[in-house]
């Protein structure tokens, strides 16, 4: 996601990573398609309603739900709220600030949001309390710690652990406390290309040299959620529609591997 | 695909198969493009699309502010998307959310690809987006008019950047969501490209496809887009001969 | 209103300009008290409860109403809620730039304000639906699309052309559509001053010349509203008698021409 | 005038035809004016007129910044107004808002007439008004003092600024309206001109008026700012003697 | 507080204090342990339910006191509100500007507020109206005049004689006017170090020279209610315990000569 | 000593003398601390202190930013203290507060007591303290956690920076307050010290204390201090032989 600090990756660096993905394989040795490792340790604070912790390779997420009780939006009085925020955190990266979301940080906020949304992650019906007057507002609040690429897979995942764990403080106002209820399993994989290759769950590296970036949020039933394609470059429409098969394929894996036991 | 949420007793596709304003499900609203309706800027266009109605204004390229935003290699190209405070059902405040600084970066972007920005080192090219009505795919008529701004500016670009939305809705893929369609549908896909080659230059999609909805609505958009393509090309060329075209009228 | 892009208006241009006034005539070939073309064409935008695209020579504004419900404020229970808000969109002008309203656009949105207020344009108790509790916000919100002088007459002329057009939503409340009452019509008229010479409407051209401005409101009985006194130049007692006898004219004439059929 | 709107049923002309606070039509409220009442301001001034308690410090000229702020050929005068949040009925929160940043705009035109800016190149003169205690007619009580205190400060200046009210309340034309005059009355005009020629540099009004009637608030301006004039220049004069002044007291 | 304009006080005057200091005399002549001449207006803003212009030396501020009604906060519904909030108005130092608290009148802030609050000036359960609904609440703002030294115990000493002549606006609510109720009298004393030796009530120029702040507030039980310790200089332990007893003695001083008849 | 005030009838020390979490009057919560645990930070630190869980990344020395912030005498030392949004019960919304601005100012003037700033004229030290849980005691937690941070990075100091906090409840000094003793109990001093000579860089109060309470708080402290340093020292040279520690597990 952020370029690199000086604006220039060593030309050395660069051609190295280049020439290592003509003969088929990446500069950190994996496949094209293949993930760095995942780790995920729910319930890191438990003073939150949800937790986890995530690394993928060096990048670093906590993610964190807090459920509060509130008023519905005036147009959705039979539904819950639910609100995604990432913080770019200044220890995480030198080139970051402290201050308001940029339009970096908004941009995971939304796809993030969007994964969990519409892939009916909660069911926003499911947070009412009183119709037209009291709700459960859900807040995901997204810390990035350390940036190794790959935030946007990273805060995806740390969101759903966060959610899957996650329980309604009932007790706090007079009800029980209970599991939020959770549905389906949104996965998001994001690729770089760099030159005319394509990899998936991009280092930092590999993120300062591409030149196009797209995210595939993919659910169990192999259906697509939510889709984000960034960055100056392009795609073909056979890359985007690689893109979406190896999501779906990826997303699974992920579920199975790291999700299940969440 | 907003906060609005999906009420699945609202019927968008009647008996005949056709949409609540009688179209067809690859279907276009109308269109009309018209080409340096400002006087200030260095290019601008105006697009009516549906109800939409969408200024763009392009200043630059010029000096890059601040100095420290200056890239040495090309110019920068900034879209800021904006809407009037009436041209919602409930009045938007003034000033820029979440929704539209998202907005304005994969807008940017996809400006950008179009761009041959390597020959404005250390420029600005910033593109105003003013939606004065909105009306359900905003984002990809403001780019659409956006490229006509650009290249009515005189900068040199690679090819226009022509978008258009797919989506779907009662469990229909469609062309072009109208408002209820996409407040009431399952998916939204805002796509762009550079006709030339059919690069994507922007694509988003929220909702729930399988591979094949998205595959047909693709074809959907890929014929829709030529058709648009044609559009943009008539309004510049028409921008010659006519200087300042009477707009909005 | 904006100055000189470079800060300075060419010599030769000045000194055509006020070689022309001393002729007896301006630059772009105006009486001093004569106004540019005006175009006004109201319900530009449907989507909002009334709306005018308004024009003065080459200034173009864009003005529109929503009137929504809300809570009177605890001072007035009785009485309705307008406010007037002027932007000037970054489209406009090369100079200007996004971000919250500055002091210049935030002096026109007032002295508008004032001038539809004071006119009597519409009369705050007949907004109350429930005293105390419920009544009508009507928001006048005007962009500024191009800007080439005078922006204050043109950003009034839409005000009261968007007002005077403006239906308020009540089906979607639980009552009828009714048009908004209006009563008085507030025009301003805006004068700036070259040299010893007084001219109204100004251009651009002129405005970055001019040392003083000042804007007269007047109402068709004749009473002057609002006026307000610019920029760090002086008129004499005299030169601000005459502004208010030509805008009470002038308006008069704009009213009779331009908002008759409105 | 303001958003409390007009009270008919309240008389603000008793049948003597005096005002509620016994003063005749044309009859000016208490005004004290002191001089060099801060220790640090390089001028500043202190008036109380009626019930208002204004405080004004000026810094400058000194070097205009941000520099992209300076003009080559003349000071940049920045006059600011500002209210203690304990100077009005119901507290007002810290912080310029539109009336504020409105005021303070007129108020440093108004200076910058009388300043001889040409003298200061890139410079800026900074012009703080702090109104602690208000009471109807501040922003011309605080341009009045701020002439003083940038006399205080030795900037070379034409002539002072010196500003009245006049308004109208029960139907009567009045001089220097009072908190209830300006609240619930018919008109207001914040006034102010260079006293030596005349000469206006600043106005503003709101309400309903006939042309007769502003020509009679004119005449009951002028001669009131005569009046006002003489008690700047006494209040100059006195600092030179009396050279840091007790406040008051 | 401020430092020194251009960053630098000359060194002469440096010298010449620190020598004064090395004979056992401050710069302007008082013992360490001396105040400045203190004077304190109450009422000076009769709009306000309570005020107080005060001086210490050329050091001047004048606290305002603001009672109105509002809602408790949900975790305290048997308590009324108090805020306090210092102002470093530009008018009383060169380099001060207009705009937001920063962190210098933040800091001042609450300090003051701490002392007030922890010395139980007022007791928060008078201000209750109805429980959970209406409660007054007490604004403090102090506005910082002219700067020479010692704002923190200026600000202080505003803020307690404000509260001390405060009276409740009841009438325009239905109730009766009534005196606010107000218990002890906090007093803070701040400190200075300047090389080893420690210095009350410090002036600009000693401000300027020094490395370490504290500020010690205390009651007339002579209980400490609230400290702070400020700058990048240390304190000994026994310097702090020398603090704390010289501040219950000045503050002794304080109430008895100034705050009795207030 | 926070809005919650004081509920008298709570009682935080049991019939045995002993404290909710079961300690005795002098007795710290558990402490943790590991060095280098962020990759892209010149230095950081974890501490797990009772339910607290902070992280510090340092960054620097490096050039300050903007240029007039530059001291051309030494390093500038930029503290932030930030909470997580759901580190602490009632979610908290992103972005400095009152409190966390005091708080940031402090550390800040605490840890320059301890950098030797003057061998990095013109440059800053940016010490980011981010608490992932709050338990009380946050600041103190984050401060001696900050030094050691520093220290990892290699930036040279005259010694650490060690804190706790002592305070009052239930009428008894106690050491290291939990949350319900900081919220029901009757003071709270948070106090750091340079270690090596005890010099106080580091103290705030509020509350209600006799002299006699401080000077026993003040014993408590002496005493936890050394221990704590030990733990920071220990802290550090692990880090020389495990160099990426893994944390919070």
């Amino acid at each position: 996601m952020p370029r690199d600090e000086l604006g220039i990756l060593s030309e050395i660096k660069k051609n190295f990573i280049l020439r290592k993905l003509s003969d088929g394989v990446r500069g950190d040795g994996r496949k094209f398609d293949e993930f760095r490792e995942i780790s995920i340790q729910t319930n890191y604070v438990p003073r939150a309603a949800g937790s986890a912790m995530v690394t993928i390779g060096k990048t670093r997420i906590l993610a964190g739900v807090k459920i509060e009780i509130g008023e519905p939006f005036p147009d959705t009085p039979n539904q819950g709220v639910l609100t995604t925020n990432v913080e770019l955190l200044p220890i995480s990266f030198p080139t970051f600030e402290s201050g308001p979301p940029n339009e970096v940080s908004i941009e995971i906020s939304r796809v993030v949001d969007r994964g969990i949304r519409e892939g009916k992650t909660i069911e926003l019906k499911d947070l009412v309390i009183e119709e037209g007057k009291k709700v459960w507002i859900v807040f995901i609040d997204i810390d990035v710690l350390d940036v190794d690429g790959n935030i946007f897979d990273a805060c995806n995942l740390g969101a759903v652990a966060a959610l899957r764990t996650a329980v309604i403080p009932g007790e706090a106002h007079g009800f029980k406390d209970a599991k939020l209820p959770v549905n389906n399993t949104p996965v998001s994989v994001t690729f770089a290309k760099l030159g005319d290759w394509i990899v998936a769950d991009p280092t930092i590296e590999e993120e300062q040299m591409s030149s196009a970036r797209v995210t595939v949020t993919t659910t169990e039933d192999g259906h697509i959620r939510a889709m984000q394609k960034g960055l100056s470059g392009t795609f073909t429409w056979k890359e985007i529609e690689d893109a979406i098969n190896t999501s779906i394929r990826l997303g699974k894996e992920i579920r199975e591997k790291y999700l299940q036991g969440v | 695909m907003t906060l609005l949420g999906t009420a699945s007793d609202i019927k968008l596709i009647n008996d005949d198969g056709l949409r609540l304003d009688g179209r067809g499900f690859d279907e276009l609203r109308p269109i009309k493009i018209e080409v340096n309706v400002l006087n200030r800027a260095d290019g601008s266009a105006y697009i009516e699309w549906g109800g939409n109605k969408i200024l763009v204004g392009v200043y630059g390229p010029r000096e890059a502010y601040p100095k420290h935003s200056q890239n040495i290699n090309k110019a920068f190209v900034r879209a800021r998307y904006s809407m009037a405070a009436f041209s919602v059902d409930e009045r938007k405040r003034p000033g820029p959310d979440r929704r539209s600084i998202e907005i304005s970066k994969v807008v940017s972007e996809a400006l950008e690809s179009a761009i041959i920005v390597e020959q404005f080192p250390r420029a600005e090219i910033d593109v105003f987006i003013e939606v004065l009505q909105a009306d359900a795919g905003t984002r990809i008529a403001g780019l659409t008019a956006s490229s006509v701004a650009v290249a009515a500016a005189g900068i040199p670009m690679r090819d226009l950047v022509v978008g258009c939305t797919a989506g779907k809705a009662d469990g229909q893929v469609l062309l072009d969501l109208s408002k209820e369609e996409d407040n009431f549908g399952q998916a939204d896909i805002p796509f762009a490209i550079l006709p030339k080659t059919g690069e994507v230059v922007l694509m988003q999609m929220d909702g729930d496809l399988t591979v094949e909805e998205m595959s047909k609505a693709h074809s959907m958009l890929d014929k829709a887009l030529k058709h648009i393509y044609n559009l943009q090309r008539e309004a510049l060329s028409k921008s010659f001969t006519d200087v300042v075209a009477q707009w909005g009228e």
